[in-house]
């Protein structure tokens, strides 16, 4: 009965000192079939692809390729086999130019010379153009994307796997992708999907496998469902959608005038002419592809960097040239996109990770000494309120899910009642029920009184919590309009099209 | 052809030979470092270099078995420091310092009784008339075949970065060892590999040192010269024919102010002295300047510890 | 096969059995190398270990212990720091003349009064000069982005030159026959750093350590500013966004690690030196890293790897002459401890799994 | 009956085969001559600095009834430490500071270097001799002009040149400091530093001639080592531990050379001249005697000022604190 599936598992365990990434999961895949794998922060999907990629060892489990045994010691054997992964992060290299980078992912790749040809050809075939001489450093999240795509697709592979591609691209990218996808598959590619984004599965996926703690728990049709079913059934229970109840907008509390800024390394963008302003009670929406400037917003904003005088103003207050703890002593906080290594110390406790930034606004400090037992308390509340999944406070960040720690994080900002916030792609890599409590802590914190901005591609979620929207592109900010009866077109018009749609079209 | 009373053939000739140790070990440790692996112990894999290199050249009289000697000397110190940092994950720069302090000692302690020993001559390359070539002679064409395999060295490693496809897998471990091992390379492996030749290189140096440029065997006859390699690599900011640029330009400067000494030149010693290291700072602040982000130039992952948690 | 798998946080446990494991494996390997040599292995252990703190002279060489770990632990104090911080100086032993010379200058300037406030502007001149000479490289750092590690360095051999120049030229004992070398500061009162209580070894400088393992134990581990200070060595984005400015940070680590080697320089040379010869500067700048490494970086740890290393010097020595071993074999020795040290340390961060299940 | 037990304190490795060696040799001989009667000890590579009185206090507990201190750099330490032990001799090397048990000891090296600078005017043809020095001491200073003064005495017309390596050994930078002599023209060169790298640089050249120093050096014999120095300390260390061991030691100040043996002149090769070799010998056996002083008047310092007048020599004193060159050397002395 394998014999018209392509990809066929059976009993898949992996266990982790403490937990089951994946017990006894089965399911399979027959050619030219997009397959979903949804499931939680945390359910195991990752794991169970890696195996597949012949990067984690299965504790027991079976698994058939073409209906035969397919037991991968290494990636190269999985890639000998023609299945292929997109990797989310890890596998790209930013010192090495793109043809480097494609060539590191193939078996036996032809010289440099006719490999870059290759990759012109395929690329533009796909509508995808890269050029092979640029170094990925210097590469946008999307372009970075189709390295790791076209990667892929020079092998010929029979079964490719893309864990969470989507988060750093923009709709028109997204758009790109399917139309690459559905091109694959008809002919004859399978393809493994993994992503949070449920009206994605929907319209992409032909068949899905749902795994929670580790278990499969069901399978359906995703056309079938609706994205609030998919979600019910990957929590198991209920799915609480965002509760945007009218607020009442106050004075301007913060604005910023003609913000100038030089790039922030050597391939990021400068910033030019920021303009913004700001009521209490606002939820201004920040939409953009990553790469347009967001990151340099949110430092300029937080005040990891300092600009011009007058440029940024709270309060009427000049506060070019604060800091970030002197602008949180004034009640304006931030929280950044990467949240390892940025918002939050991979290696330190979470006890450690509310002391990062909650010591200007809570008493955690007394004369500049920690308060071990404060930052302690403080922690719990924070993982209290915000049903952040983890053992304690004294695990390390690195040990939670993306989604728990982006919780965590977000829960340490709001916690310190800022007038103004500032966030970076807040629901980033998050599964849906905990970008919904996310979402919802924004707009809890607005209708309270404070001003927010919130940074992200998403551009649903701007809608959908957002009262004006803006667009960051290439540097510069769009002036807002209003979400109300915003239309996706209008939406296309003010981010100036997505990069390399022009060159995509050709 | 002289300048202000200095020979600068002479001078080209002599920091060619004095300059190898330093450029064979700065190589070494170049590749060692593009794969990630910062190794702070080059004096000791140096040092074991010339010890075995010697001892292995005086007892068989041949002084190629040496340089072998000395190459395998210089590898076994590295593997040493392998497993330690990329097997039991010790921290690099500790391991690095405590492999200089352990090579200097047990150097000593085998090298008893080959003190005062002459070793046999390593002869030069017999270029014939080439060599009587008037300026071009003396700087080409006279040197012993371990010069000119340092510098074939240094072509082959540029090459093997550039061109090869392991060069590519070496520079991508370096780059980022967690993409390369989700691509299935061994990242480890890869990295022992890379410190096993750093260590052949630098144990090359030692054993020409000991072999030809002093010739003697003597306990610490290093002298700090695994350090300058070290800051060599840092100088050429990971590029190997800025390595021999850095290299060469280090032993100009140091022959350079001995040369100003014997001619006479009544500059004070200790800034003669000085020179070579203040030159190599002020060169390298030019060089930073210049591209402000050389320290990007480094591999990503230098000296950060793999673990697959797979 | 052995799989490492690693801890979600470190074993305290382990932490404080792998030092103990370490030493009793260096003692294995050691004495074998010992016996190799035709030295009674037992007694050369016994001697390294046992002796100087217990055997028939325990009460001189316990003073010496303190003397020899003193400013090992000084300046691998704020060594750690930095190394926290992620700023690499490695030049602590150019640092440590600088304020060596500059301490001394002070004196030899003053000579022959005598004041009390002398001591004290030795102190301050001392701090200060390693504090320059470690802002060279923090200097550089910030304005152009140069590596600390390699300025730092270079920078050593700079201070030799330095004081290879002091000792034969300005600094020179006028009285001292056209020899090298300064005037002894132990001969001049108001300039010495005295045993503080007769027998003890312990002087300002030891002092001085003690009250830098405390501070910076308070500072790394009880003050914000030292959180800050490991936040920017674990994730240097965090850090900034936690408000810490880079450059501020690249100077005060080097600073005060400077500052800290050219105190533990004046104190040598004001006491257990003496003079200002070229051959002065003992290597302490480079053992003080290994110290810093091996105590965890942790003030400490660090407290006890300044003694642990002093005990291998001082029993080292008691082993060559009594038993003349080579001192060779004392510096193998050494390094098989350090190694053991370092690679028994993975114990405490994985967990160790032989053989697995694969299905 | 109890070994009477005897200290050295190194400040180099014995295997450096210059300084610390030639002590090490020493020692061996009291051992030879001995036997049973002593029992000798020594550290290695000990540096001049706390650890010296830390050891030489380590040699005093443990019952060395005379120490052996063999580095400049001890001084301060052995006065520190022999007033604390007043029952234990010290003899410290090059030193000049004495006390009741403590004794000082040197060797009259510019004896030899007079030999060398003979040999060296009459062998150079390019008239340009080279001369690497350690460090600006006075015994370095005495060597170089007494060098150059019998230089100049046989041949007119010889120069000087003369690179401070600022190091006592250091193979890779004495063979460069070699190497730059010869590219300035010289054909012999002379070292006050330990190791061998210079004669094989003076091998590789050729026509160059060098001399052992500390140690025989004769690996490299007949050239380019055509004679060499010997730091010889056997004779004093045997007569001093005779003297401990019949109960007459006794503080004082040894400047021994040529005549007491301390100074040694290795054998003059092969590849020097009958006649120059017989007027070498004349000269050491003159020094020997007494009858000749390799300072002898008239003689001016390098500014021209006079320093000894006709027939005059200096005193041990004065000669022990030389700090200037000589007349006629036109190389500057460092500050
Ligand atoms: N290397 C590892 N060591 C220990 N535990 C691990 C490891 N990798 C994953 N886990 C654990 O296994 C479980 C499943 O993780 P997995 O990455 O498969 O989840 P996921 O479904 O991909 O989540 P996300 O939606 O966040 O990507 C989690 O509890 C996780 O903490
Ligand atoms: N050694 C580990 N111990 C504990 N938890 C781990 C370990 N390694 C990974 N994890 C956790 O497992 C989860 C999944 O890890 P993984 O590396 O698959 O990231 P991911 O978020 O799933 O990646 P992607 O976004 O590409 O799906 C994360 O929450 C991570 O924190
Ligand atoms: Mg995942
Ligand atoms: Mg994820």
């Amino acid at each position: 009965m394998t014999g018209d599936k392509l990809l066929q598992i059976e009993g898949l365990t992996k266990a982790y000192p403490g937990v089951v990434a994946n017990d006894g999961v089965g399911f399979s895949v027959a050619p030219g079939e997009v397959h979903a794998l949804l499931g939680e922060n945390g359910a195991g999907k990752s794991t169970l692809v890696k195996m597949i990629y012949g990067l984690v060892k299965p504790d027991a489990g079976t698994m058939h390729l073409m209906g035969k045994p397919y037991t991968p010691a290494e990636p190269r054997a999985a890639r000998a086999s023609g299945v292929a992964m997109v990797f989310q992060h890890f596998s790209l290299f930013e010192a090495l130019n793109v043809a480097e980078n494609v060539a590191l992912g193939m078996e036996n790749p032809p010289p440099m010379g006719d490999l870059a040809k290759r990759i012109r050809e395929i690329s533009n075939a796909y509508g995808l153009p890269l050029d092979p001489e640029r170094l990925v450093g210097d590469l946008s999240a999307g372009e970075r994307q189709r390295v790791e795509i076209i990667r892929c697709l020079l092998q010929d592979p029979k079964l490719l796997i893309m864990d969470e591609p989507t988060s750093v691209l923009t709709p028109q990218e997204v758009e790109i992708l399917f139309h690459t996808l559905r091109k694959l598959s008809s002919e004859g590619t399978a393809i493994l999907y993994i992503s949070h984004k449920l009206e994605e599965i929907r319209s992409l996926c032909d068949g899905a496998t749902i795994l929670r703690g580790g278990k499969v728990v069901a399978t359906c049709t995703p056309r079938e469902k609706t994205a609030r079913e998919l979600a019910e059934m990957m929590v198991g229970g209920e799915f609480k959608a965002t509760d945007r109840t009218q607020r009442t907008l106050g004075h301007t509390i913060f604005e910023v005038k003609d913000l100038d800024l030089a790039p922030m390394s050597q391939f990021g963008p400068a910033l030019k002419k920021v303009t913004l302003s700001l009521r209490a009670g606002e939820v201004l929406g920040v939409g953009g592809v990553a790469g347009n400037g967001q990151e340099e917003l949110l430092a300029t904003l937080s005040g990891e960097r300092v600009s011009a005088p007058g440029t940024v103003l709270l309060h009427g207050q000049d506060i070019s040239d604060l800091g970030p703890n002197d602008r949180r002593r004034l009640g304006l906080q931030g929280a950044p996109e990467e949240r390892l290594g940025h918002a939050a110390v991979p290696a330190m406790s979470l006890t450690d990770n509310a002391l990062l930034t909650g010591t200007v606004r809570r008493p955690l400090t007394n004369r500049g000494f920690l308060d071990m037992k404060a930052a302690r308390l403080f922690a719990e509340e924070i993982i209290k309120n915000f049903d952040v999944r983890t053992p304690g406070p004294h695990v390390a960040a690195r040990a939670l899910s993306g989604g728990n720690l982006q919780k965590f994080v977000i829960g340490r900002e709001v916690l310190q009642y800022p007038e103004v916030l500032i966030v970076n792609q807040p629901t980033w890599g998050v599964d849906a029920a905990a970008a919904a409590s996310i979402r919802q802590a924004l707009l809890d914190l607005a209708s309270k009184g404070a001003a927010v901005i919130v940074i992200s591609q998403d551009l649903d979620e701007l809608m959908e919590i957002a009262d004006r929207f803006c667009a960051l592109n290439e540097g510069r900010l769009s002036a807002p309009r209003d979400t109300e009866g915003l239309t996706l077109d209008e939406i296309g018009l003010m981010l100036g099209g997505a990069h390399g749609m022009q060159e995509a079209a050709l | 052809m002289t300048l202000g009373g200095i020979d600068i053939i002479v001078l080209t000739a002599t920091l060619m030979a004095a300059s190898t140790p330093v450029l064979l070990a700065a190589t070494g440790e170049l590749i060692a470092e593009k794969a990630g692996v910062l190794n702070l112990g080059v004096e000791g894999m140096m040092i074991m270099g010339a010890m075995a290199g010697f001892a292995v050249a005086v007892t068989t009289g041949s002084p190629v078995a040496g340089f072998l000697a000395g190459a395998v000397a210089g590898a076994l110190m590295a593997l040493l420091f392998a497993v330690l940092t990329q097997v039991l994950l010790s921290n690099q720069t500790a391991t690095g310092l405590a492999l200089t302090l352990f090579g200097l000692g047990l150097s000593a302690l085998f090298g008893k009784g080959y003190e005062g020993v002459r070793p046999p001559s390593t002869g030069k390359v017999p270029f014939g008339p080439l060599s009587e070539i008037p300026v071009i002679g003396p700087v080409l064409f006279s040197h012993d075949w371990v010069v000119y395999a340092s510098l074939i060295l240094v072509a082959v490693t540029w090459a093997f970065l550039r061109f090869t496809r392991a060069g590519l897998i070496l520079r991508a471990v370096g780059e980022s060892h967690d993409a390369a091992h989700a691509l299935g390379y061994r990242v480890i492996a890869v990295r022992i590999a890379a410190l096993a030749f750093g260590g052949a290189l630098a144990g090359l140096g030692g054993a020409y040192l000991s072999l030809v440029r002093v010739p003697q065997w003597t306990e610490g006859m290093t002298a700090g010269a695994g350090w300058i390699a070290l800051a060599i690599v840092v100088f050429a900011s990971w590029r190997a024919e800025r390595v021999l640029i850095g290299a060469y330009l280090f032993g100009g400067i140091t022959a350079l102010q001995l040369q100003l000494q014997a001619a006479g030149y009544a500059i004070p010693v200790h800034l003669l002295s000085m020179a070579p290291y203040v030159i190599t700072i002020v060169v390298l602040v030019i060089l930073s300047a210049i591209h402000r982000h050389g320290a990007q130039a480094a591999p990503a992952d230098l000296g950060r510890s793999f673990h697959a948690s797979a | 096969m052995i799989t490492l798998i690693k801890r979600p946080t470190p074993s305290r446990g382990w932490s404080y059995t792998t030092p103990i494991i370490a030493v009793l494996a260096t003692m294995i390997a050691g004495g074998l190398m010992f016996a190799a040599l035709g030295k009674d292995p037992a007694q050369a252990i016994r001697m390294i270990f046992w002796d100087p703190l217990f055997g028939p002279n325990a009460a001189y060489f316990r003073g010496q212990l303190l003397v020899k770990a003193g400013p090992l632990i000084l300046i691998a104090s704020g060594l750690a720091v930095g190394f926290r911080a992620g700023i690499w100086n490695i030049g602590a032993e150019g640092q440590y003349i600088i304020g060596a010379i500059c301490g001394a200058s002070v004196a030899l300037a003053a000579y022959p009064a005598e004041s009390h406030l002398l001591f004290p502007a030795m102190i301050v001149a001392g701090a200060l000069g390693g504090w320059l000479w470690g802002m060279i490289p923090a200097v550089l750092k910030v304005l152009f982005n140069t590596s600390e590690i390699l300025v730092s360095l270079m920078l050593v051999y700079v201070a030799q030159n330095l004081l290879a120049y002091a000792a034969f030229g300005p600094l020179k004992n006028p009285q001292g026959f056209g020899f090298p070398g300064s005037r002894n500061l132990q001969q001049y009162p108001s300039a010495h750093n005295p045993e503080l209580i007769a027998g003890t070894g312990a002087h300002w400088g030891v002092l001085a350590a003690l009250v830098a393992v405390i501070g910076a134990y308070i500072l790394m581990h009880r003050h914000i500013a030292g959180f800050r200070i490991r936040v920017a060595g674990e994730a240097p984005r965090a850090a900034r966004f936690a408000g810490v400015v880079p450059a501020r940070l690249v100077m005060f680590c080097l600073g005060l690690s400077g500052a800290l080697a050219g105190l533990a320089g004046l104190f040598e040379v004001s006491g257990p030196s003496g003079q200002i010869t070229d051959g002065f500067n003992a290597g302490y700048g480079f053992t003080a890293i290994i110290v810093a490494f091996l105590g965890r970086l942790h003030p400490l740890g660090i407290l006890l790897a300044g003694l642990l290393m002093a005990l291998t010097y001082i029993g080292g020595d008691m082993a060559q002459m009594m038993l003349g071993l080579p001192g060779a074999a004392i510096q193998v020795f050494q390094g098989m401890l350090l190694f053991f040290l370092l690679g028994f340390d993975v114990l405490t961060n994985y967990r160790i799994r032989i053989g697995r299940a694969r299905a | 009956e109890e070994p009477l037990k005897v200290g050295f304190i190194y400040v180099g490795p014995v295997g450096d085969m210059g300084w610390s060696y030639q002590h090490d040799q020493g020692r061996q001989a009291i051992e030879a001559e001995y036997g049973d009667k002593v029992a000798t000890t020594f550290i290695e590579s000990v540096p001049e600095g706390p650890d010296a009185e830390r050891v030489l206090t380590q040699l005093a507990l443990e019952g060395n009834k005379l120490i052996f201190a063999t580095s400049f750099g001890y001084m301060d330490a052995v006065m520190n430490v022999a007033a604390k032990f007043p029952d234990v001799k010290f003899e410290h090397a090059t030193g000049y500071k004495t006390a009741d048990n403590v004794a000082v000891y040197d060797a009259k090296f510019f004896q030899g270097r007079a030999i060398q600078g003979t040999i060296a005017g009459r062998m150079t043809k390019s008239n340009k001799i080279g001369y690497i020095a350690s460090f600006p001491i006075p015994e370095v200073i005495q060597g170089i002009n007494s060098a150059y003064l019998h230089a100049k005495k046989v041949n007119p017309d010889v120069e000087m040149k003369v690179v401070w390596a600022y190091t006592w050994f250091d193979p890779a930078k004495e063979a460069d400091a070699a190497a730059a002599l010869i590219a300035e023209g010289v054909d012999v060169v002379m070292q006050h530093t330990d190791s061998t790298a210079p004669q094989a640089k003076a091998q590789e050249a050729g026509n160059v001639i060098t001399f052992g120093q500390a140690s025989d050096m004769s690996a490299f014999a007949p050239m380019p080592r055509v004679s060499s120095t010997i730091d010889n300390w056997a004779p004093y260390y045997v007569q001093r531990v005779g003297a401990m061991l019949d109960g007459t030691w006794g503080s004082g100040a040894t400047w021994g050379g040529i005549d007491t043996g301390m100074v040694e002149i290795g054998e003059i090769s092969s590849a020097v001249p009958e006649e120059v070799k017989a007027e070498a010998l004349a000269l050491k056996d003159a020094i020997a005697a007494g009858t000749y002083h390799p300072f002898t008047g008239p003689l001016n310092k390098q500014d021209g000022s006079a320093w000894l007048a006709e027939g005059e020599t200096p005193d041990d004193g004065a000669l022990a604190g030389m700090n200037f060159y000589v007349e006629g050397i036109t190389a500057e002395l460092p500050k």
